[in-house]
């Protein structure tokens, strides 16, 4: 079993627990083995870039230094949260695209008598190790209830499949490893068109109308494909759908109720753990009524929903590009 | 200069008589390399080594440049020469007949590469000046041990293989034909035609391309010197300028072209339908049998065995059964041919940008994003809908069309050069598609580009018509609507670059302007032919603006697409132009080739035969009586494989023999360079 | 980086006149930079390359060799270039018995298309064998074995 | 005495220098990686990639624009790259790979050093942001939201507050913030990264 290094990041710890907790719940069912970071500190999210330079890629490198330094034998860091496992793997590259960055970066960093070289870690997401690396037919493997009825928008956001340095995801704008991941727990998955668009970012905070009409648009769009559920991989995307979507309701006059998870806390439940364990009840907007189509064991009305318009007659279509992601793993006739 | 002519005065009692020439190339090399002092330099510090004359000029290549070689040359009794300039694979011929002239072998003279490898490479001049001096020196040393070498010559075979009959390539073998010499044309597809026969209209006069293609394809299946070899590919080039043989391979048809008169009836009764990616570009249909279009050349049509029902579940038969002339041959197999051509024009043409790689333009995954192709196919009276532009339902006329510009072309994510003809295809499409469905019209573009004859006209007509012009590269194509009015729709988000603002404009169908592409596989038979491709895959021609025609191999030249995107005119042009150059080389009669070719000393050679299977042209014979090996110097390529080999050291090279390797290696590292300063 | 800043090696580079000397052509017309430290030879082919050549460049104070020639498979001379590996790969064995560092020879597969490969290769040699620093011939022991023997991983360039 | 004309013209001024050439190649040597923003070709891919374009100044392109001609003032006081969310839907589909989304990084702190920003809201977001991390080495949202909001939007305050309480109840806020062990050691690395970006900006 291949250990990592992890680095949860702050919101894990706090408004993201939910997160952290179904992700320790299905780790070990998986054989996903995290070493967290020794003293790691916050990644300065989007907000240090904007300040100063230097001081904002010595504070994200303090963290990969510490991990060079802790890595036994591995040199891969983990990071759940996108805002995180951009930061991490933006320094690592731009201080290889720029040495005179890397120097800097070093020097300011021997202050605290630590040194890191860039590219020697390799930073990744955690749904890309939990993809390319456990694979899908080993989490297929562990699921015992399957999530058979549950309409789910999966939903990645920004900072995750974009700008990508290493080329690690099947395409920028609409990777497919999310949609394979939850297929494989055996739920109905839409192709969600703004599954990398943006949810406002810290514009909640700043211009929260600018952020207000972003996070409608997406919810909307889900609500259209009558998704029961947004499915998440990034605590900030979880946070602002979730959180602030009552106040994007009275701001528009719209009464959405479209829950937010983490794609971790539906793992835990196709896995057959208990919903208590995995975080839910956390949300803002309950996830209990969509829950209730799965849980009660009764098959739900397959309503018949049109997916995509697609024109069956009419002029052929191409065939779809080969894709690079993985292919689902076949279906166990027995 | 009163310092060179005080050299001048001073003669060597040496006995070999060099002559270094430092050309400036105007800035090209002057700007990085302090030219003069090179020359001064050689002139001082090789003067030990035999450099009686070291010049610097501003264009060496120029004839007054060659008269200055020349003139030395005689008047200073110069008996080798070193010209430090540009790459030899450029100007090596230039100078070796500029020394010819004036009385030398041309072999007595090297070039330096001091404009490739130094002066656009380098960043200092101090430092480029230096290894300029040294890679002199190199030359200096390496050109002592040059010998007088006499060059073969070889007749030239009067036939020609053309391969690609798009219209570049049939052009080419019409030229060629019509002079009367013999032409392959080699064809992969089952008809000559290439892309243009695709074509509905043809910018800007909106000419049929059928109607102006069709005569063309017509004569060249008749031409009594065209031997049109559709269906084939060339597997193998054996050979050199003047002699080469290659070999083809001919693709099973299924069906016997002496007896097929192209009836057509097997088409008719075959059962199978096949979706046509190619001819009609994935919106038609054919059969399994099939001519992939009415007006093909030949009109023989081929069996396509993957899709045939007798292949697949081993009944049917139903072409066999009809055809009236018993041409149908489950049977045939490829046939493998060699021909020997003197010239070879390589007019392999283009594959269209696959849009499906820009997820955000939604091909493959909104039905009613077009390509160009398909839009051409389209609009094509005989064409899957009969030339009416309608929707992927096959029946709804659009109200709205967005056309974008420059899709995987100029974007570093895709292609990074301009395709040429996509601004003017988009155009058309614009103009076709108001005059077939009056829908409003937008075209998305970065830039205009209309250069040549009447096409700015078109685009002032196009613009008449009411084509609304959006400057903007397109971000994204999308089917979520977010305000109203885009429910249903297409919604096309840019940003008006004119007016500042992101839009959205809402349409009924998309048409993607894509690129042009080298040829899947233009790297494996650039290899093949034993020319060079740029990074992206088209050929590299011998001078980008003085021999776009030729390629840096002799006797292989290029035509149309496959060196470069370009339009029907420019393909047409280049395929004649190609011709006139093969027209020339045939009439010449006979050619010179490079005598650099390795050979064995009899008294050295040991017999131990180890070059013997070294050699991949079986040019090395061994003479069993003799024990000695031998090697056929019309079989030798001189790679100098052997030579490297021969324990004995029995092997020569010419050219690239021991001695000027050597020398040249310490000529390099500067060993022989007088060490005492000249006071400045 | 233990780079030497004053010290410029000189590199004798070999190429073959099909393919990598065009890439350095190449490389020049798409004016790629790269350091000044290599001089090249023009050969007609890989297969060419007599190992003497190269124990002679280091022999007279070139600090590297580079080599270069056709992708397998692409040899303009069909197969001549496989003859260039083996004999490479036997002359870092050789190097490597004789006490030399056997990366100061490196061998480049660089196509007619490659002229950013062969600027890279070239970039990153000179800083190989910057770091490496000047070649000094060992002193040999007295049975004409150097003591230590340099440690050689025998790796074939793809 | 003078007479007043019946027009009001306010006093003829020189016409200032305001190109200011250096200004395109500052912000590339200010920006992180590799900015190829010499080479926009003014498409408006960036522009049209933009979920928040609705609310900018300008468009990304014709900021690069108004770098491009120098116009230092007026591109540093725009809101553009305060508005930006770092979405990343521009910087893959540029089609000449420039590195926008950190441009902005690198023009929103180049508008604090010179004080050009409109509405200190943003600024004041960051400020706050970076000060808690740099005081406890981790970041401690609800120090931030209320510090944040009661600063900027008091009056959206009783709005939120049914989220802020849903929040804590959920235990998803914690009102203490926590502390990295080795605070000491990222203050000095982060007051060495200070001292070198000012000394590099000299």
């Amino acid at each position: 079993m291949t250990e990592y290094l992890f680095y949860p990041g702050c919101s894990m710890e706090s408004s993201a627990k939910a997160y952290l907790d179904s992700l320790m719940a299905i780790a070990d069912p998986v054989g996903l083995k995290l070493k967290e970071i020794e003293d790691w500190n916050c990644c300065g999210a989007t907000e240090y870039l904007g300040i100063s330079l230097t001081p904002a890629y010595a504070l994200i490198s303090r963290n990969l230094a510490l991990a060079a330094k802790q890595a036994n034998g591995t040199k891969t860091v983990v990071a759940p949260c996108s805002a995180c496992y951009l930061n991490l793997a933006k320094a690592d590259f731009y201080m290889q695209e720029r040495p005179k960055l890397g120097q800097m970066v070093n020097q300011a960093l021997e202050a605290g008598g630590l040194s890191y070289k860039p590219g020697s870690l390799d930073v990744r997401h955690l749904l890309d190790v939990l993809i390319y690396d456990i694979g899908l037919e080993t989490i297929k493997s562990k699921v015992v209830r399957p999530l058979e009825g549950l309409r789910v928008a999966p939903y990645l956001g920004c900072m995750v499949p974009r700008p990508d340095y290493e080329h690690r995801w099947s395409d920028p704008e609409y990777p497919v490893e999310l949609d394979l991941l939850l297929e494989v727990l055996g739920a109905e998955v839409i192709d969600f068109p703004l599954k990398t668009h943006c949810c406002g970012g810290h514009m909640t905070q700043i211009g929260p109308e600018t952020a207000f009409e972003l996070i409608r648009r997406l919810i909307s769009s889900a609500d259209q494909y009558e998704a029961d559920m947004m499915v998440t991989l990034c605590p900030m995307c979880q946070m602002n759908l979730d959180a602030y979507q009552g106040e994007t309701n009275r701001f528009f006059g719209t009464d959405f109720n479209m829950p937010i998870v983490f794609f971790t806390q539906l793992m835990g439940l196709a896995f057959g753990l208990e919903a208590k364990d995995l975080g839910f009840g956390s949300e803002l907007v309950s996830a209990k009524h969509a829950l209730e189509k799965i849980g009660v064991e009764l098959p739900p009305e397959t309503q018949d929903v049109p997916a995509r318009p697609r024109k069956k007659e009419g002029l052929p279509m191409p065939a779809p590009l080969p894709s690079t992601a993985p292919q689902l793993p076949k279906e166990d006739e027995a | 200069m009163a310092k060179k002519e005080k050299t001048l005065k001073t003669q060597q009692p040496q006995e070999e008589r060099i002559g270094v020439y430092v050309c400036h190339c105007g800035s090209n090399i002057a700007g990085m390399v302090d030219v003069e002092q090179v020359a001064h330099w050689a002139e001082t510090r090789l003067k030990d080594r035999g450099v009686v004359v070291a010049r610097d000029y501003k264009f060496m290549c120029s004839s007054l440049g060659q008269e200055l070689i020349e003139k030395d040359i005689k008047e200073q009794k110069l008996n080798r020469v070193v010209v430090a300039a540009c790459s030899p694979h450029l100007h090596e011929k230039t100078f070796r007949t500029a020394t010819e002239r004036a009385g030398l072998n041309p072999f007595m003279c090297e070039m330096v590469s001091i404009r490739e490898q130094v002066s656009w490479v380098s960043t200092d001049k101090g430092e480029a000046t230096m290894k300029s001096e040294a890679m002199i020196s190199g030359g200096v040393e390496r050109v002592r041990q040059n010998v007088p070498l006499e060059p073969l010559t070889v007749p030239i075979n009067p036939a020609t293989l053309v391969v690609g009959g798009g219209i570049a390539g049939i052009q080419s073998a019409l030229e060629i034909a019509d002079a009367g010499f013999h032409v392959y044309l080699v064809e992969r597809e089952p008809s000559i035609g290439g892309h243009m026969a695709q074509f509905d209209k043809t910018f800007p006069t909106m000419d049929c391309a059928a109607c102006i293609l069709t005569p063309k394809m017509v004569q060249a299946g008749g031409h009594p010197n065209i031997t049109l070899l559709t269906y084939s590919e060339v597997e193998h080039v054996d050979g050199f300028v003047g002699n080469f043989a290659v070999t083809i391979r001919k693709k099973a048809r299924m069906v016997d072209t002496e007896l097929c008169t192209g009836c057509g009836i097997c088409q008719e009764k075959c059962p199978k339908k096949v979706v046509d990616d190619f001819y009609e570009a994935g919106l038609g249909y054919r059969k399994a049998i099939y001519t992939p279009f009415p007006q093909a050349v030949p009109r023989f049509p081929v069996m396509d065995i993957d899709n045939c029902i007798y292949f697949e579940k081993g009944t049917c038969k139903a072409c066999e059964k009809f055809c009236p002339t018993e041409a149908i041959d489950f049977e045939q197999k490829d046939e493998i041919i060699t021909v020997e051509v003197g010239n070879i024009i390589l007019a392999t043409g283009y594959d269209l940008f696959d849009a499906r790689r820009i997820t955000h333009y939604g091909y493959g995954r909104l039905a009613n994003v077009f390509t160009s192709l398909e839009m051409e196919r389209m609009c094509n009276a005989a064409g899957p809908t009969n030339g009416e532009v309608v929707l992927r339902d096959g029946k709804t006329k659009p109200q709205a069309v967005g056309i974008l510009h420059c899709v995987g072309s100029r974007d570093r994510n895709y292609n990074n050069y301009c395709s040429v003809i996509c601004c003017m295809q988009s155009l058309k499409f614009a103009h076709l598609v108001h005059e077939r469905t009056g829908a409003t019209v937008y075209n998305f573009y970065i830039d205009m580009r209309t250069p040549f004859k009447d096409y700015d006209e078109f685009y002032q007509r196009v613009l008449e018509e009411g084509t609304l012009f959006v400057r903007g590269k397109v971000a994204e194509v999308t089917d979520a609507a977010r305000l109203p009015g885009e429910e249903g729709k297409l919604i096309i988000q840019v940003e008006d670059t004119l007016v500042g603002k992101q839009r959205r404009i809402p349409v009924d169908m998309v048409i993607l302007s894509s690129g042009l592409e080298p040829r899947k596989d233009s790297k494996e038979v650039a290899k093949q032919f034993g020319i060079s491709c740029s990074a992206n895959g088209w050929f590299t021609e011998k001078h980008p603006k003085l021999d776009p025609v030729a390629t840096m191999t002799e006797g292989i030249y290029i035509a149309g697409c496959a060196q470069g995107p370009k339009d029907i005119p420019a393909s047409v042009v280049q395929g004649a132009a190609a011709s006139a150059r093969v027209l020339g080389k045939i009439e010449q009669k006979e050619v010179a080739l490079e005598p650099i070719r390795a050979s064995i000393n009899e008294e050295q050679c040991s017999g131990c035969r180890i070059c013997n299977d070294l050699c991949p042209f079986n040019a090395i014979l061994f003479h069993e009586d003799l024990m000695v090996s031998e090697i056929n110097p019309a079989l030798c390529q001189g790679c100098g494989t052997c030579v490297a080999a021969c324990p004995a050291g029995a092997i020569s090279g010419t050219g690239f023999s021991n001695e000027q390797i050597l020398a040249q290696i310490d000529g390099l590292l500067l060993l022989n360079v007088g060490e005492e300063k000249i006071p400045a | 980086m233990t780079t030497n800043d004053t010290f410029e090696p000189v590199i004798i580079g070999f190429t073959c006149n099909w393919c990598s000397y065009r890439a350095a052509d190449l490389a020049g017309t798409a004016r790629m930079k790269y350091p000044p430290n290599i001089r090249l030879i023009r050969l007609m082919c890989s297969g060419r390359l007599d190992p003497t050549f190269v124990f002679k460049a280091l022999a007279n104070g070139a600090d590297g060799v580079m080599i270069t020639g056709c992708h397998p498979g692409e040899c303009h001379y069909l197969e001549q270039n496989y003859k260039a590996l083996r004999r490479y790969l036997l002359l870092r064995r050789t190097l490597q018995g004789l006490g030399v560092e056997p990366e100061r020879v490196r061998l480049v597969w660089a196509s007619a298309a490659e002229g950013a490969k062969f600027a890279q290769e070239v970039t990153s040699f000179v800083e190989e064998i910057k770091i490496l620093g000047p070649l000094h011939w060992p002193t040999w022991a007295g049975n004409g074995h150097k003591a230590q023997a340099v440690q050689l991983e025998v790796e074939v360039p793809a | 005495m003078t007479i007043s004309p019946t027009i009001e013209r306010p006093p003829a001024t020189i016409p200032k220098q305001i190109e200011d050439l250096t200004l395109l190649e500052e912000v590339a040597t200010r920006t992180a990686g590799v900015s190829r923003l010499e080479m926009c070709i003014q498409c408006g891919t960036c522009g049209g990639s933009c979920p928040s374009s609705a609310d900018m100044d300008h468009t990304p392109r014709m900021l690069f624009a108004m770098l491009r001609a120098g116009m230092r003032q007026a591109a540093l006081s725009s809101n553009t790259p305060w508005i930006c969310v770092s979405c990343y839907h521009c910087v893959v589909r540029c089609p000449q790979n420039v590195h926008i989304a950190d441009v902005m990084y690198t023009l929103k702190s180049m508008a604090i050093q010179a004080k050009l920003f409109k509405d200190s809201t943003a600024p004041d977001f960051s400020q706050t942001f970076v000060d808690m991390v740099e005081e406890y080495g981790r970041s401690f949202e609800f120090g931030l939201a209320t510090r944040h909001y009661l600063k900027h939007f008091p009056l959206r305050l009783p709005g939120m507050a049914p989220m802020g309480l849903g929040l804590l109840s959920k235990k998803r806020m914690s009102i203490t913030p926590s502390r990295i062990k080795n605070i000491k050691q990222l203050k000095n690395i982060l007051k060495r990264a200070k001292e070198l970006e000012a000394n590099d900006h000299d």
